[in-house]
């Protein structure tokens, strides 16, 4: 299931289509992620509605193709799930691209984002594949606060 | 290509030439100016000297520590004949051109330091470029800071070179020390390095040249520039990792305070009290890169034999190639000069909407193609141009123009994939 | 000797073990505490690197430059599970052993520093001891002058130990750091590093462990020693030269100052100010010494492999057999213990009447015997003792009874020719 | 003629049965000279009579049988000579030294010194050799002023 290249069909399609690429009111929380090795950005931000429901995650951003396909999938995967759900992708995410190649991904839990897993074996990349990700998770925690 | 310079024979010296990356891709070395290829006479002389005559060095009074001396020091004559030192006592090793650079500012505003002309405070002035390295920049930024001197910059022209039309507001008697690039490993750019000597000689000032990608593919002549410090590396000269090289006016060595402490540096040790060996002794604390050292003398003797003049040539030759066959390429923007008016074999460029992350990851992936991409530690000269990052393509005396079709087939290439 | 430790078969991966010197002498190499001998398994490892897998370690995208900074960062994970670190990130690579002692030295009194325990100034106390070696001293000696602290010391013995009965004195409320050898490269003394910490501990003092004897020669496990620092250097591990290691707890590496600035070290730079990468990576400015590294990976798996363990007992059965028939020689004194407890095989010793460089020097020119002669560079231990010099043998794995032996055989000869 | 082995006979013996050795008076200058390195040390005086003749080499010091052979072959050496002479002796003993072993040495200005020849082959040594020779120079140098 690993993929020889790390350019998947569906992240290309994601980099040069964006899902919900754009700043959008309201949000509860906003934040700007920079991977300063790398100069990739992004500012995101995110609207929890009742019940812990995501709303909505816009953003906006500039980057390779990697950093800016998961920002994509990222809108898709977590808008219109529970924070708890989402945060537990954001966790299977870590893991998957933080093994060395070595971790077979869970499926059930990734959704599309197991299109990511062949960057797992760039380690220079996989920052750039966590950059959305980490602003995800930060914009979570302050917008419960 | 002349044809005295046979590179195809160049290429059976370099082992990882011959190499089949995974998929059968052939390897296409584009990244010289990152680190360069190792010969095999420099790889068989280091492996031949560990195996058979290696003991530590000065101390012994063995036959391997006499034959680990005799090799080490003999590889300080070459390279100080290598790079037209007036004495061999004015080559020190150090691990890297980063350890030179750092050496040389330790030796401002040092308290240990009685030299007026290593005085540093706040008022005095450190003038450095925009094009520079980290390893130019940095340790300046640090001098600064623990001294209170001001750092100030040459700023870079549209065109890539170094922008003199303020030289004179810029270089001052306030200026204690002038540190620039001799070649951009960014740009290609090759700075005018006796009109900024010019103004600071004028003003007192010391002068450092960070050499780092000149020595390797050029004939450098530290007596005729004229400067005061040069620093390189070993492992862009085709020698192993591990080794530098700070060269300086003896004089000067003479009058700089020590750096790193330690054995082989010093002349007799109380507790309470040191004195020093003469320089380049010095500023070689403890145990040095000695099978390194003898590697890269094994590296400037290769580059001897093949003839910097050549090599210079050749590599003329292919970034001519390469300017005219990347200005075909659609979008394609290169950073620094287009001419080959002093200009080195480095040519960095923009692809039009596509991140260089992808254009180097895909010319790997699928055309064994290696470059460099990101801001190649000149992080300020990308914020200059207003761009986070190129792609950077190098050459050395091994590159072909074959191998310029490949990355540029490999560009296309890129293009269809993020079209 | 042990049974399951095959010494012969250890001798056959180390070349120049089987070396014949001019004249045809056989090698008998007793100066492993100078520098010890490579096997092939670390020769090969390195020859293979330079050939078929380098390239420049962190910056690159491409094959050869994943493979190369999977091999160096894997080298540090080696280094790290070797000294128990407990953290890879606490694994700094240097130049050697000195670079390590003067980087944790220049942490101090900084300006750049804003930690209380680094700041240094009138007042402030360096606590070393006469043991050490200059690398271990003049650093020190250096930081003091810098900052106009105070450099004081523990004395030494006549039986070579550590003289702790002034602990309490020395080490005051005033300490900021104290740095010690762990095994002495002249007198083979092992030091009571616990004890000295308590006191370091009480009186909220720093402590460096300069390891260079001891890692290479038995089971050293950082955290179990609980120090705050502590140096060692490759090519005294079977490793190349041109490489050392400082590890320093997590903690501390965040809150020093950079030492050397340039590529690698940072995490973003503007011209007049610049951001740091995390440790390891803040001390390691510059290309690091990539290839030395990776042999130095190579060296500790291979040490490894032996045992640390039974390699300790291989040479406490070597000290103890070369004490006994040293102590047969007309007119040889053994300075240091001469005991078994808490020492390492080493052995300095003077013969009555014969100055230690025409001791060397016969037992090279007509037994093939290597020591060392002359002061070790620890100084200041010679002086204690009243001696400008001594003769010392020092051993490793690969050596034999045999070869004492054959030290012994060349010791009486010494004495014949200048009776 | 360049020894197989740096202990010379000639050195041994000397080393053994030092020439001259123990400071006597009286002297027109005197001088301690210290290879830091080896720690050998040498305390010369030098007396010059009339006409520039050496009258009188003293010495005490010590350090390895190199460096004491060499100071009681350069009293032999020296005393009686004149001081040009010695000058021009020194220089060939020191261009010798520091020869690498390459050198020819020229025995009709060396004399007995030549035994020396085998020891610049060990660069190690050679301060070894010289410490004598250049303290002497030295103390040639202050008697004259
Ligand atoms: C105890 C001790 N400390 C420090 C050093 C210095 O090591 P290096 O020369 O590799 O810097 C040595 C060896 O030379 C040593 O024996
Ligand atoms: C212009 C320039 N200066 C300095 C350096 C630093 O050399 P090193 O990494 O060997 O210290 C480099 C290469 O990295 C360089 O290209």
């Amino acid at each position: 299931m690993i993929a020889e290249s790390m350019y998947q069909e569906l992240i290309l399609e994601h980099y040069k289509h964006p899902q919900g690429r754009g700043l959008r009111d309201p949000f509860d929380a906003e934040v700007h992620h920079v991977n300063p090795t790398c100069g990739d950005e992004i500012t995101m931000r995110v609207k929890v509605g009742d019940g812990g429901k995501v709303e909505d995650v816009s953003y906006d951003g500039q980057g390779c193709s990697i950093s800016q396909a998961a920002a994509s999938v990222l809108h898709e995967l977590t808008t219109g799930s529970t924070v708890p759900e989402t945060l537990a992708v954001v966790e299977e995410f870590t893991r998957l691209m933080q093994g060395r190649g070595q971790v077979e991904p869970d499926e059930d839990v990734l959704g599309d984002a197991v299109a990511f897993a062949g960057v797992a074996k760039f380690p220079a990349r996989v920052k750039c594949a966590l950059l959305a990700w980490m602003a995800y998770k930060d914009a979570v925690v302050r917008s419960a606060s | 290509m002349s044809t005295e310079f046979d590179v195809e024979r160049i290429r059976k010296d370099f082992p990882v030439l011959s190499r089949e990356l995974p998929g059968g891709r052939p390897l296409v070395y584009l990244d010289s100016g990152n680190s360069s290829q190792k010969p095999a006479q420099v790889i068989e002389v280091m492996r031949e000297h560990l195996s058979m005559h290696y003991g530590n060095v000065g101390r012994a009074m063995h036959v391997l520590g006499a034959e680990s001396t005799e090799a080490y020091e003999a590889a300080r004559d070459k390279v100080a004949s290598f790079v037209g030192a007036p004495s061999r006592d004015e080559i020190v090793f150090t691990k890297n051109a980063s350890e030179a650079l750092n050496l040389v500012a330790y030796a401002f505003g040092n308290p240990i330091n009685e030299d007026p002309r290593f005085m540093m405070g706040p008022g005095d002035e450190i003038v450095i470029s925009e094009m520079e390295h980290h390893s130019n920049i940095v340790p300046w930024q640090l001098l600064a800071r623990r001294t209170g001197a001001t750092l100030r910059w040459f700023s870079v022209t549209d065109e890539g070179r170094l922008d003199l039309s303020n030289l004179d507001e810029l270089v001052t008697e306030r200026t204690k020390i002038v540190s620039i690039a001799h070649q951009s490993n960014v740009l290609g750019t090759v700075n005018p390095v006796a009109r900024v000597l010019a103004r600071a000689r004028q003003v007192g000032a010391l002068m450092m040249l960070d050499a780092s990608q000149s020595v390797p593919h050029k004939p450098v002549d530290v007596a005729a520039l004229g400067v005061d410090f040069l620093a390189f590396t070993g492992h862009k000269a085709a020698g192993p990792s591990g080794i530098g090289v700070l060269w300086a006016r003896a004089e000067l060595l003479e009058a700089m305070p020590p750096f790193l402490g330690g054995g082989e540096m010093i002349e007799a040790v109380w507790m309470d009290r040191s004195t020093y060996a003469p320089a380049p002794h010095k500023f070689e604390a403890g145990t040095p890169p000695i099978v390194e050292a003898i590697g890269l003398g094994a590296a400037v003797d290769y580059l001897a034999s093949v003839g910097m003049e050549a090599i210079a040539a050749h590599e003329r030759e292919l970034v001519r190639y390469a300017l005219q066959e990347l200005g075909e390429v659609p979008g394609l923007k290169v950073v620094g000069p287009t001419g080959l008016e002093d200009r080195g074999g480095t040519v960095s460029f923009t692809l039009e909407g596509i991140h260089p992350h992808d254009v180097g990851q895909i010319l790997d992936d699928e055309f064994g193609v290696a470059v460099r991409v990101g801001h190649h530690c000149a992080r300020p000269l990308h914020l200059r141009f207003g761009i986070p990052a190129t792609t950077r393509a190098s050459f050395y005396l091994y590159n072909t123009p074959a191998e310029i079709d490949a990355l540029v087939r490999g560009l296309h290439h890129v293009r269809k994939v993020f079209a």
